[in-house]
């Protein structure tokens, strides 16, 4: 029970990365294929963050009585992701309007016959 | 002290119906506008109480502030939100149940 | 000051010109400072490899907050020497570009190409100093976004899918990294490559630090193209523009297999990778796959720039299989080879932009009659391309030669057979194409072109007289690429002998608490 | 209590990613994108990472989605089904997922005080940076001090995803009156959008000179004020929007923040010490990184407002174009 | 009182769990989206308690974050249904 208890975090965090994993593997919408990329980032960072909790920490913002805090340095490392992801959904998003616009179709199996595919 | 603690419990708790009852109007209103109403009245409503509620709980310092902000905010954004978007439906073309009831029975006859 | 700070301006540099030319904004004003910053930024590499060759490696505190606090730089004999083929190479690309894109892309995205290539130059240039693992994270998406851009900036409308392609591949790759880095830091609590190699082996083989390394190299070989995980590079490749094209072949991989050396040797220990995880069976399988898979796809385009893709991957397998070879011998013939292939690529791709640039198109039947018409740019072809095939005076020989005594120094006859029938396959592939340049004839109604100005031929001329030169005086790359071999190998083994120690003293305190 | 809320919102997060698996309507996709986004900078409140919940909540679930949804208007609302749907990606992700529960086995438990993260390296950001860089928010310290170089790093990123949107996308203006732009027909958004848009630029500049003390930052504070912006050009149409800020002027001001935040770093070179040395900018230590601090956020702040802004202009001007064509 | 915080939190994770179901699977685009908005608004609530239950309310700035994100989204949303049929 304990060892549930002291695993159940990461696991669903696993569980959300390989949805989004699946998603952008599996997708055949260049848009959903973005999303998907965009979950499994996301989830990415919440593994970050659980290893940086403390039970019966706080935020790392100094207050009056406090003296357990959670690990900042996890926080900073997935500001610096955040940004990151961000910057690649928009480079991501603007390659398909682009795409839209040459090819006239955002899905993967309709460039199988007229150019080579994603 | 104990008095401000039970108003602002029942303010919280007061709040908390008012949100939950929104919620369950979502669902079991007739028509897309009438859950419009029943989401967006409530939704005023429960922020007002809870955010009240919060108020009594805080020293008269920033936080103060900052709740006095979110309750005015929500209490111009969500209404003209919930405004917009029943508008932008009815443009769309949706129909309220009586209209739609009537459409039918057009279509019937 | 300048010299206090050295090894912190690789990065700098670049990283600074990038927005100083948006804010110039005028394209020729841009060509000329961004050519201007990637000279220096090759000078101070030079400076760099120069003094780690004396006084051993460098270590920079950036922010004057010391390891693993703050974020280090680490320069030694392996990275400078990389960084030095990085800086050149880019100085050169940018120098031909001036005219290369003047075809190939849209005169109001120029300043923008300048841009994209310096933060790309910055990028690459951070992931190989960065002696931190997350930093190396933030370079290598730096460099990454750039490439994308990059890609996407051709006027064929292929290379927008083969940018998507390499983006979405690319992003899988760096949130790989992500993942195994969070692993490692979660079980030692530190992000300092040097402090992670001296606590990731307190435990014994922790299943999180080997799910780590095995995430890490998955990353890391997305971002390398090695087999199965190659498919992005051929269309990225051949669909960029010309000058891209040679600046991506010839430095971003590289750059990626720097990567997976430093990992596998400074931080996990090659005993452990090779050893205990049996990494190195199946790198080489996949290397020995790569090369003939390689090979054989480039013997079999008609677009040439396909070909050189193609043979790219072929390419990275030699220099994997060396790494594989778990010996000093086999891991210096690999860095040998990311500089060689540098070389040997970079002249391809130039000589096949310069070929597009006057007629237009790259496909094999354009270069037929070309030998007359273009004399010099098809010499250049001619020689990297024997370069390629490893004819001996290349350097392409040179790195077989030490490939194969490698495979050979550890008995690995079949290896050694595979080697060079790989070279076989790389005769066919060039073969092909020198064949149409100099013995059909243009076909009816091909138009007649003159060689292309010295702009485009003096960067391309460099590489080639620097094939030749290092085909036959072989002392600056081997002498290099030995200490730093011998230094990986070093660091490796002091891994190991603190594992031992640990794992050592962990069994004493075991059979003193027993009796 | 904490955990209680936290598997609840894990649970949520977990049926919104299945669900969004199999949606076809990729508006409903997007929608569900958002909420994914809020639910998971709720589960970084609850894990005490206030400043990374602040940026999810308006990266993520803030530009992202509007994002998508500019380029949903121009490739359309559905997936088609996909025929060759094979067994290879459910494979592939079994594989990758099984790996990593397998590396989860020996992780250190979830939330104990004396993991090796929390006795290696952090506890001096935690003891000594209230000293040594003199601020309350750790997170501040560690990422604009002691990790700068990352910051940086950030910034540069930010700047590269601009410089590849304006050349792949570019920011197109359009010559003739639009027949259209902006949500002309909704007279009370236009009323209500002029009376917040102020009051999110106080709250931007607060955000920005606060985050030494509490949650946030330059970057979210550049967000913020951007989406000011953004909201604004929703409202009243980019023609508008331009007329305020010039999106070439955008392309400088961004670059501006990178050079802003470099030119920190070189001064420090200047004199003496190391790059990003804050130390050397004043002669009080304290003070010095004070100063370095609120400058480099204030690039970086720059530059973030200025990408996300012009990023949101290129897409609304090609969704603008569409909608003339 | 903290009884009485807790008790709160739950029901507006409710409320939460219900407008995120009606999200999820909505007869009409619009009620996707009313619900969509709702779970917007209580999460601002819900961070708002959370902040006084976990006895550090300063952190009230998230909760404005959420609301300002909240209403540029649904304007976004509208002025995405300018360009594109909303009905399916």
């Amino acid at each position: 029970m304990n060892f549930i208890f002291d695993y159940y975090n990461y696991w669903i965090v696993v569980f959300l990365m390989m949805a989004g994993f699946y998603i952008v593997i599996s997708a055949g919408n260049l848009v959903k294929k973005v999303v998907g990329l965009s979950i499994f980032q996301t989830s990415v960072f919440m593994l970050y963050i659980s290893m940086g909790k403390v039970s019966g920490g706080t935020a790392p913002i100094v207050a009056e009585g406090v003296t357990q805090y959670s690990n900042p340095l996890p926080h900073v490392l997935i500001l610096t992701a955040i940004v990151v992801g961000v910057a690649t959904t928009a480079v991501g998003l603007s390659l398909i309007v682009r795409i839209k616009r040459a090819y006239g179709t955002v899905e993967e199996n309709e460039f199988e016959d007229k150019d080579d595919a994603i | 002290m104990i008095v401000i603690d039970i108003i602002s419990g029942i303010l919280l708790i007061a709040g908390v119906f008012f949100g939950l009852s929104g919620a369950i109007g979502l669902f079991r209103f007739p028509d897309f506008f009438t859950r419009v109403h029943a989401a967006s009245v409530t939704d005023s409503i429960s922020a007002i109480l809870i955010i009240s509620g919060l108020l009594l709980q805080t020293s008269f310092d920033l936080n103060t502030g900052k709740l006095l902000f979110i309750m005015v905010f929500l209490l111009i954004t969500s209404p003209t939100a919930s405004h917009a978007l029943a508008k932008s439906a009815r443009h769309g073309g949706l129909l309220t149940m009586p209209e739609a009831s009537q459409k039918s029975q057009e279509q019937k006859q | 000051m300048l010299e206090q700070n050295l090894a912190a301006l690789p990065i700098i540099l670049p990283l600074i010109a990038a927005p100083i030319i948006i804010i110039l904004g005028r394209s020729s004003l841009a060509w000329a400072f961004a050519t201007f910053v990637s000279g220096l930024a090759c000078l101070v590499a030079w400076e760099l490899l120069a003094s780690v060759l004396s006084n051993g490696v460098l270590s920079y505190a950036v922010g004057g907050w010391s390891a693993p606090w703050g974020i280090e730089l680490r320069i030694d004999a392996a990275n400078a020497f990389v960084l030095l083929v990085v800086a050149s190479v880019s100085t050169l690309v940018l120098i031909y570009s001036k005219q290369s894109i003047e075809k190939e892309i849209d005169p109001s995205r120029h300043t923008l190409f300048y841009t994209a290539h310096l933060l790309c130059l910055a990028g690459l240039s951070g992931i190989l100093i960065t002696g931190d693992a997350f930093n190396l994270f933030v370079f290598l998406e730096i460099s990454s976004l750039a490439t994308y851009t990059l890609v996407s900036l051709a006027s064929d409308r292929r290379c927008l899918t083969a940018a998507f392609r390499y983006l979405v591949m690319g992003t899988i790759g760096a949130t790989f990294i992500l993942i195994g880095v969070g692993m490692l830091y979660m079980k030692t609590g530190t992000l300092n490559m040097l402090d992670l190699a001296q606590r990731i082996h307190l435990y014994d083989s922790s299943r999180t630090i080997n799910t780590g390394l095995a995430f890490i190299m998955v990353g890391v070989s997305i971002k390398l193209a090695l087999f199965p995980l190659h498919m992005w590079l051929p269309p990225a490749y051949t669909h960029a523009p010309s000058a891209v094209s040679a600046f991506l072949a010839s430095t971003a991989t590289k750059v990626a297999v720097y990567v997976m050396i430093r990992f596998i040797f400074t931080i996990f220990g090659a005993d452990h990778v090779f050893n205990e995880m049996s990494m190195g069976a199946i790198l080489m399988v996949l290397a020995v796959v790569a090369v003939f898979k390689g090979s054989y796809m480039a013997a079999v385009q008609s677009n040439v720039k396909s070909v050189l893709a193609h043979s790219s991957v072929a390419q990275i397998g030699y220099m994997i299989l060396g790494v594989s070879l778990f010996s000093a011998a086999g891991l210096m013939a690999g860095l040998i080879h990311i500089f060689n292939h540098a070389l040997m690529k970079g002249a391809l791709f130039m000589a096949v932009g310069a070929v597009f640039y006057r007629m237009g198109s790259v496909d094999i039947k354009a270069f037929r009659g070309l030998g007359k018409q273009m004399p010099f740019t098809m010499a250049a072809f001619t020689i990297a391309g024997l370069s390629i095939i490893g004819v001996p005076l290349t350097v392409g020989f040179v790195s077989k030669w030490y490939l194969v005594v490698a495979a050979l120094e550890q008995n690995h006859w079949i290896i050694a057979a595979l080697v060079l029938a790989g070279s076989l396959l790389a005769v066919v592939y060039i073969g092909r194409i020198l064949e149409a340049a100099y013995f059909n004839e243009p076909e009816e109604g091909q138009k007649t072109v003159k060689e292309v100005s010295w702009l485009m031929l003096a960067p391309m001329w460099i590489l080639v007289l620097a094939n030749i030169y290092f085909g036959v005086d072989t002392s600056l790359t081997t002498d290099a690429a030995q200490r730093a071999s011998e230094m990986l190998f070093q660091n490796s083994q002091e891994i190991n002998a603190l594992m031992e120690s640990l794992h050592g003293t962990e069994v004493s305190v075991a059979q003193e608490v027993s009796p | 209590m904490a955990e209680f809320i936290d598997l609840v919102l894990l649970a949520m997060l977990a049926i919104t990613a299945l669900r969004v698996i199999f949606l076809k309507d990729l508006f409903a996709v997007v929608m569900l994108f958002g909420i994914y986004s809020f639910l998971s900078a709720l589960i970084f409140v609850s894990l005490d990472a206030v400043d990374v919940a602040f940026t999810e909540a308006s990266v993520g679930a803030g530009i992202s989605t509007v994002l998508m949804l500019g380029t949903l208007a121009l490739t359309g609302r559905k997936e088609k089904k996909n025929e060759n749907a094979s067994i290879l990606p459910l494979l592939v992700v079994g594989v990758t997922g099984a790996a990593l529960i397998y590396g989860t086995l020996d992780m250190p438990p979830f939330g104990h005080p004396d993991n090796p993260i929390h006795e290696h390296v952090a506890p001096r950001y935690i003891e000594e940076s209230p000293k040594e860089v003199g601020l309350p928010n750790m997170v501040t310290s560690v990422l604009a001090s002691y990790r700068g170089f990352d910051t940086l790093g950030e910034t540069v990123v930010v700047f590269s995803a601009m410089i590849g949107v304006l050349a792949l996308l570019g920011v197109v203006r359009r010559e003739e009156s639009a027949p259209e732009s902006g949500l002309q027909s909704h007279r009370v958004l236009h009323v209500v959008a002029k009376l917040i848009i102020p009051l999110i630029i106080l709250f931007a500049l607060y955000v920005q000179f606060h985050g030494d003390f509490g949650p946030g930052g330059g970057f979210q504070a550049g967000v913020i004020a951007a989406a000011a912006f953004i909201l604004y050009a929703l409202v009243f149409g980019l023609p508008m929007a331009f007329a305020v800020v010039e999106p070439k002027f955008l392309e400088k001001m961004a670059a501006f923040g990178v050079l802003l935040y470099a030119s920190v770093g070189v001064y420090s070179m200047l004199k003496g010490g190391h790059f990003l040395d804050y130390n050397q900018l004043a002669a009080d230590p304290v003070a010095g990184q004070h100063y370095g601090i609120i400058i480099i956020e204030l690039g970086v702040g720059i530059t973030v407002f200025a990408v996300m802004l012009s990023i949101f202009y290129a897409f609304g001007s090609q969704a603008e174009r569409s909608n003339v064509q | 009182m903290t009884g009485i915080l807790a008790a709160v939190c739950v029901a507006i994770l409710v409320v939460m769990a219900l407008a995120l179901s009606r999200a999820l699977n909505a007869p009409t685009v619009y009620d996707r989206i009313l619900g969509v908005n709702m779970f917007g608004t209580k999460t601002v609530l819900f961070i708002a308690v959370v902040g006084f239950f976990m006895g550090r309310p300063d952190f009230l700035d998230i909760a404005i974050v959420y609301a300002l994100i909240n209403f540029i989204g649904m304007v976004a949303v509208l002025r995405f249904f300018e360009y594109t049929a909303p009905i399916e």
